[in-house]
């Protein structure tokens, strides 16, 4: 049974064709979807789980469980930064700045592989709670200030840079598209329930799996890119960190989920929530707030390695997992 | 015609923000912002449609303005280029309204 | 029931998420939808309510009710740019030039506006006509023509600017997209009917609602960022105008629509037109013949005062309006 | 019956938004559909036409006539150049060089109009098979190498261009999008059969006639813009060439059918590929590798000329021959 | 090298076909387009994205060609820029095919 | 500030690559693409939006580097511009941080 559902998550138009882009960057072809098609792309699919959340809750409504899991997942991203900080100093050659810049990925998250987890578990027929959508969005920004503290007083941080306007951070951080859409489409399909579902689920819902296929497609060509280009920048130790760091995360999401007992649908998205690193809000923060460090590491890392990892592999293991503690 | 500095700015589009507040606070009436779609430096070979963060794309800014102004938009551009990744330039060029810079 | 109705519209999924785009751009979130990515949303949405017209005309055939809408769309294209100059010259400070140009918005259309009126009209279940599609289309030019002989002679439009090639003006009217698209794909839907919607409509008709959401997300935010920064361009007076204007043109449709005796789906149809403002075909317009003009007038009254107006309160109470005049 | 299928495939939104596009375009309208947007959805496009022929090949399975009809369409791609090349020197006054270009472009496919293909079939009703997407894939490359060589020795070649790299012609070849994507999707389909097309379809395959419309109508743009810009380029003989080079291929492609015993839909369907030329791989290909042929000369030729033609007459042409040679 | 003028005209996306209609009748040999994503001059602040109409956009034109052929687009282009939005400046630049401007 | 050479080199599209890996193996610290939107040359008038294969677009290579570095790119780029479409520039620059060039 834990074989099937994982092979028929990995054998699914979705992750083939990651697959095929992760291939095709990597074996150089000049192929790409341009930048602006893509992030069209990208706000639709925020706007899908989203309104996809918020219908689920206006059918389910709210219980302490909520509120429960919400806190849950902020913890998760406050506590994740600190151990992910520890590890790359004691495992890896990375500075103080540079560990802390890449701890914030790890305890952020990454939408796509939310959503591609969402899928798998409808392929399995196992159910989740909208408002993972809203834990998802509340996880976005705590590990950034985590790893401001964790990188320490700092010049540019002490003196300011040349042009920094007042409030442009705590903006890029709380107002930036993710969450923004997220949390908005979420109150959206709430506020409008199941007659607003009727309205747009033939956009929305229904073609969302094949618009995943096209978005995975045009992530898979940029992790690959990623990968061939930031090889040389990370060394094994570094590497390694981004392969395990998803399994660490995964554990303590597993963990929180199995103390809350959560249901195995809410136990997997937490568990991906966790596992998975971000790769758009927080490496623009930290060009922000801790330019010092190094995109090199820090994109190779969360893009490059442990998105692929998670979107291959962490995603069927954390499904299976979760069916055995919350089962 | 009449000769002015045009100010050539190719800067981490993160930090455009911060460089378009130093231009606007130094008194320069005005510039103009570019995309790009790819680059090379020492530390990175980059590609816009590679990066969905958009963190490694850049923008050139060209402002012109008299010397006097370019020359006090400088000190903060050198420093906001330490801080940020960023190529800063400038150079003669002839205008036609010197009036209007 | 017209309460009921009002509500209904104002919270649907595609009003609020104009509203979330507003409210993050005046929060001043710096999240954008790619423009070029926008543009091609915004050709599709012209393909599809011009077929839809073309489908709807195929099935209902024409008669002399067509051709009379048609003459007070154009009617009301010529006539509402005199009021709006009137009501700037003597209520504003506003030039001559730039009373011209504002007018000319309010004499032509959005043909957003008009497709969010169709949507309300589909939810609350009154029919409306295919062929207000082209009267939308025919009312997009006339109200330059007016404000360009309002302007009166200046010196560019004697001598000429240099490099100005012959036609320019007619073919940036004439052949825009939304007039192209529009009549094309109204003329499409007509010659091709039935079978032609058996093999489209699940483009361009079914997920419509879903497609108008992600499109009015983008104008939110250009709405809201139009505001923002052009306020201190506004006085008071001004401001005033792009909010009673649409109801003094809502007033002559309506009133030409009951002189008709049309049904209260293209009356309300005919007061959305007569009431909307352009934010793109004559801007566009407005900058070849009328350079002078100021667009941080024109453009802050139609985008960032009119739409934002029409699209939350307007088009319920033209519906609502409608109903009395017409039912 | 014959005139019917042809009129029915003529009158379809299809190509008559094509019609539209290229009417626009000769009346000198400014209206585009932004390039990046456009490129999006030959993504899409290119996705959906190899995932239905994977899906079809999941459940026909293989046998000795995939095999027979790829090798007929590689066969097809290698002669039609060099008669191309024969005709263009004998009755035109292109140079070596140019008729090189411009004979590869004529062995390679369009995958649009291998596209709308297969939507003319659908609508006749005729069946066709999944693995002719693999041969159109197969198809697209040959030609480029028999194209070099009809071009014979040149210096450029002989001592190559400054900052060259290994591979980099062959890689763009090879490797480009149509190539990658065309394979990739193919062989997803094939793999994930039924449960991945339950998973799509809603994206790739309900709407695509509807996306069929909206790229025409870019393409449409294209080809007529093409055809204004290039027209002085071309000579009439040229130009002919254009519209009669087609015929000649398809006449290939159907004798190769009827050889082989293809049903009418397969008839057809090599047919198109014969007749249609590439106006994206090719072109890009000949900029890397034969930089001294003229664009204006080849691009207007298949872009311009032979790509409406194909469309508009083509199409029903060969269905309706298809139909006598292998009916 | 042989010495030319690089002509750079920052206008609005509207008056474009105008200022290259301009540059082809004064005898240039060519000339290239680049879009502009944002910028900021005395009467306006603008955001490619914020502007459904384009009506604010601007875009750059670079043209090279020899000091005479410039001198003969100014006149024009400084009446249209009289008429239009637009910032226009010309520098020295060294080329090496000079027959080709 | 410090002078330097400020190299122009507007390419076809499809030898972007080539132009690149000249400007890499002659030692030049960096560069940066610029996408375009148009041109028009002797032999052909050209638009983004209306070209499906991207053979005509152009792209602007900007790169700064010291007189002798652009001085050893000049050859390869030279041989680069006879067999593809491009124009290549230079003009002086003043810079900020020279030893980073
Ligand atoms: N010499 C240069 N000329 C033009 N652009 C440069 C130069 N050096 C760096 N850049 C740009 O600045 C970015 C970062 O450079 P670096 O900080 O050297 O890695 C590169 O990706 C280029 O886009
Ligand atoms: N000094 C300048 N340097 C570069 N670009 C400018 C300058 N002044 C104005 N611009 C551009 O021209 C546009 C209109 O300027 P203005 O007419 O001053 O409002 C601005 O939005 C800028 O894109
Ligand atoms: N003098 C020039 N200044 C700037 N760009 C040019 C110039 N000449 C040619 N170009 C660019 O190079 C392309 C090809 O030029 P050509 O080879 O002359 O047809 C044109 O479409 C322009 O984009
Ligand atoms: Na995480
Ligand atoms: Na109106
Ligand atoms: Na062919």
């Amino acid at each position: 049974m834990a074989f099937d559902l994982a092979w028929n998550t990995i054998v699914s138009p979705v992750v083939l064709f990651f697959v095929l882009g992760l291939v095709a960057a990597l074996a150089r072809s000049d192929m790409s979807i341009p930048e602006d098609f893509a992030k069209g792309i990208a706000i639709y699919l925020m706007m899908a789980i989203g309104l996809k959340g918020g219908f689920e809750m206006s059918r389910s409504g709210l219980d302490a469980e909520v509120a429960a899991v919400m806190i849950a997942g902020i913890a998760l991203s406050l506590v994740i930064p600190l151990i992910a900080f520890a590890l790359l100093r004691f495992t890896t050659d990375l500075g103080r700045i540079d560990a802390a810049a890449a701890a914030a990925h790890y305890g952020s998250i990454s939408i796509v592989t939310f959503i591609a987890s969402t899928q798998a578990l409808e392929w399995a027929e196992v159910e989740s709670s909208g408002h993972l959508v809203a834990v998802a969005a509340l996880m976005e920004a705590p590990a950034i200030v985590v790893a401001l503290l964790l990188a320490g007083p700092r010049d540019s941080a002490r003196v300011g840079v040349a042009g920094q306007s007042r409030g442009e951070l705590v903006r890029e951080v709380a107002l930036n598209a993710s969450v923004v859409v997220l949390i908005g489409a979420l109150l959206v399909g709430w506020a409008t329930g199941e007659r607003g579902q009727a309205q747009v689920e033939r956009f929305f819902l229904t073609p969302l799996q094949g618009v995943l296929c096209l978005f995975l497609l045009d992530m898979g060509l940029a992790a690959g890119r990623g990968l061939r280009r930031g090889r040389e920048a990370l060394r094994p130790a570094t590497l390694a960190f981004g392969l395990y760091m998803p399994l660490v995360g995964a554990a303590l999401g597993g963990g929180l989920a199995s103390l809350l007992g959560l249901g195995v649908g809410d136990a997997a998205l937490l568990m991906t929530l966790a596992a998975s690193a971000s790769y758009i809000a927080v490496p623009a923060a930290m060009r922000l707030a801790l330019p010092e460090a190094r995109p090199s590491i820090y994109l190779t890392l969360s893009l490059g390695v442990t998105f692929p990892f998670n979107l291959t592999l962490g995603i069927p293991a954390y499904v299976v997992v979760a069916g055995w503690i919350a089962g | 015609m009449s000769r002015k500095r045009r100010l050539e700015l190719i800067i981490e589009r993160m930090a455009l923000r911060r460089a378009c507040n130093i231009l606007e606070e130094s008194g320069m009436g005005g510039y103009t912002v570019l995309g790009t779609v790819a680059g090379r430096g020492r530390n990175s070979t980059w590609r816009r449609e590679d990066d969905p963060s958009s963190s490694r794309e850049m923008a050139v800014i060209i402002a012109i303005g008299d010397a006097a102004k370019v020359e006090r938009a400088l000190a903060d551009l050198h420093q906001l280029v330490d801080a940020h990744i960023g190529v800063l330039s400038v150079c003669d060029v002839d205008v036609l309204r010197p009036d209007r810079f």
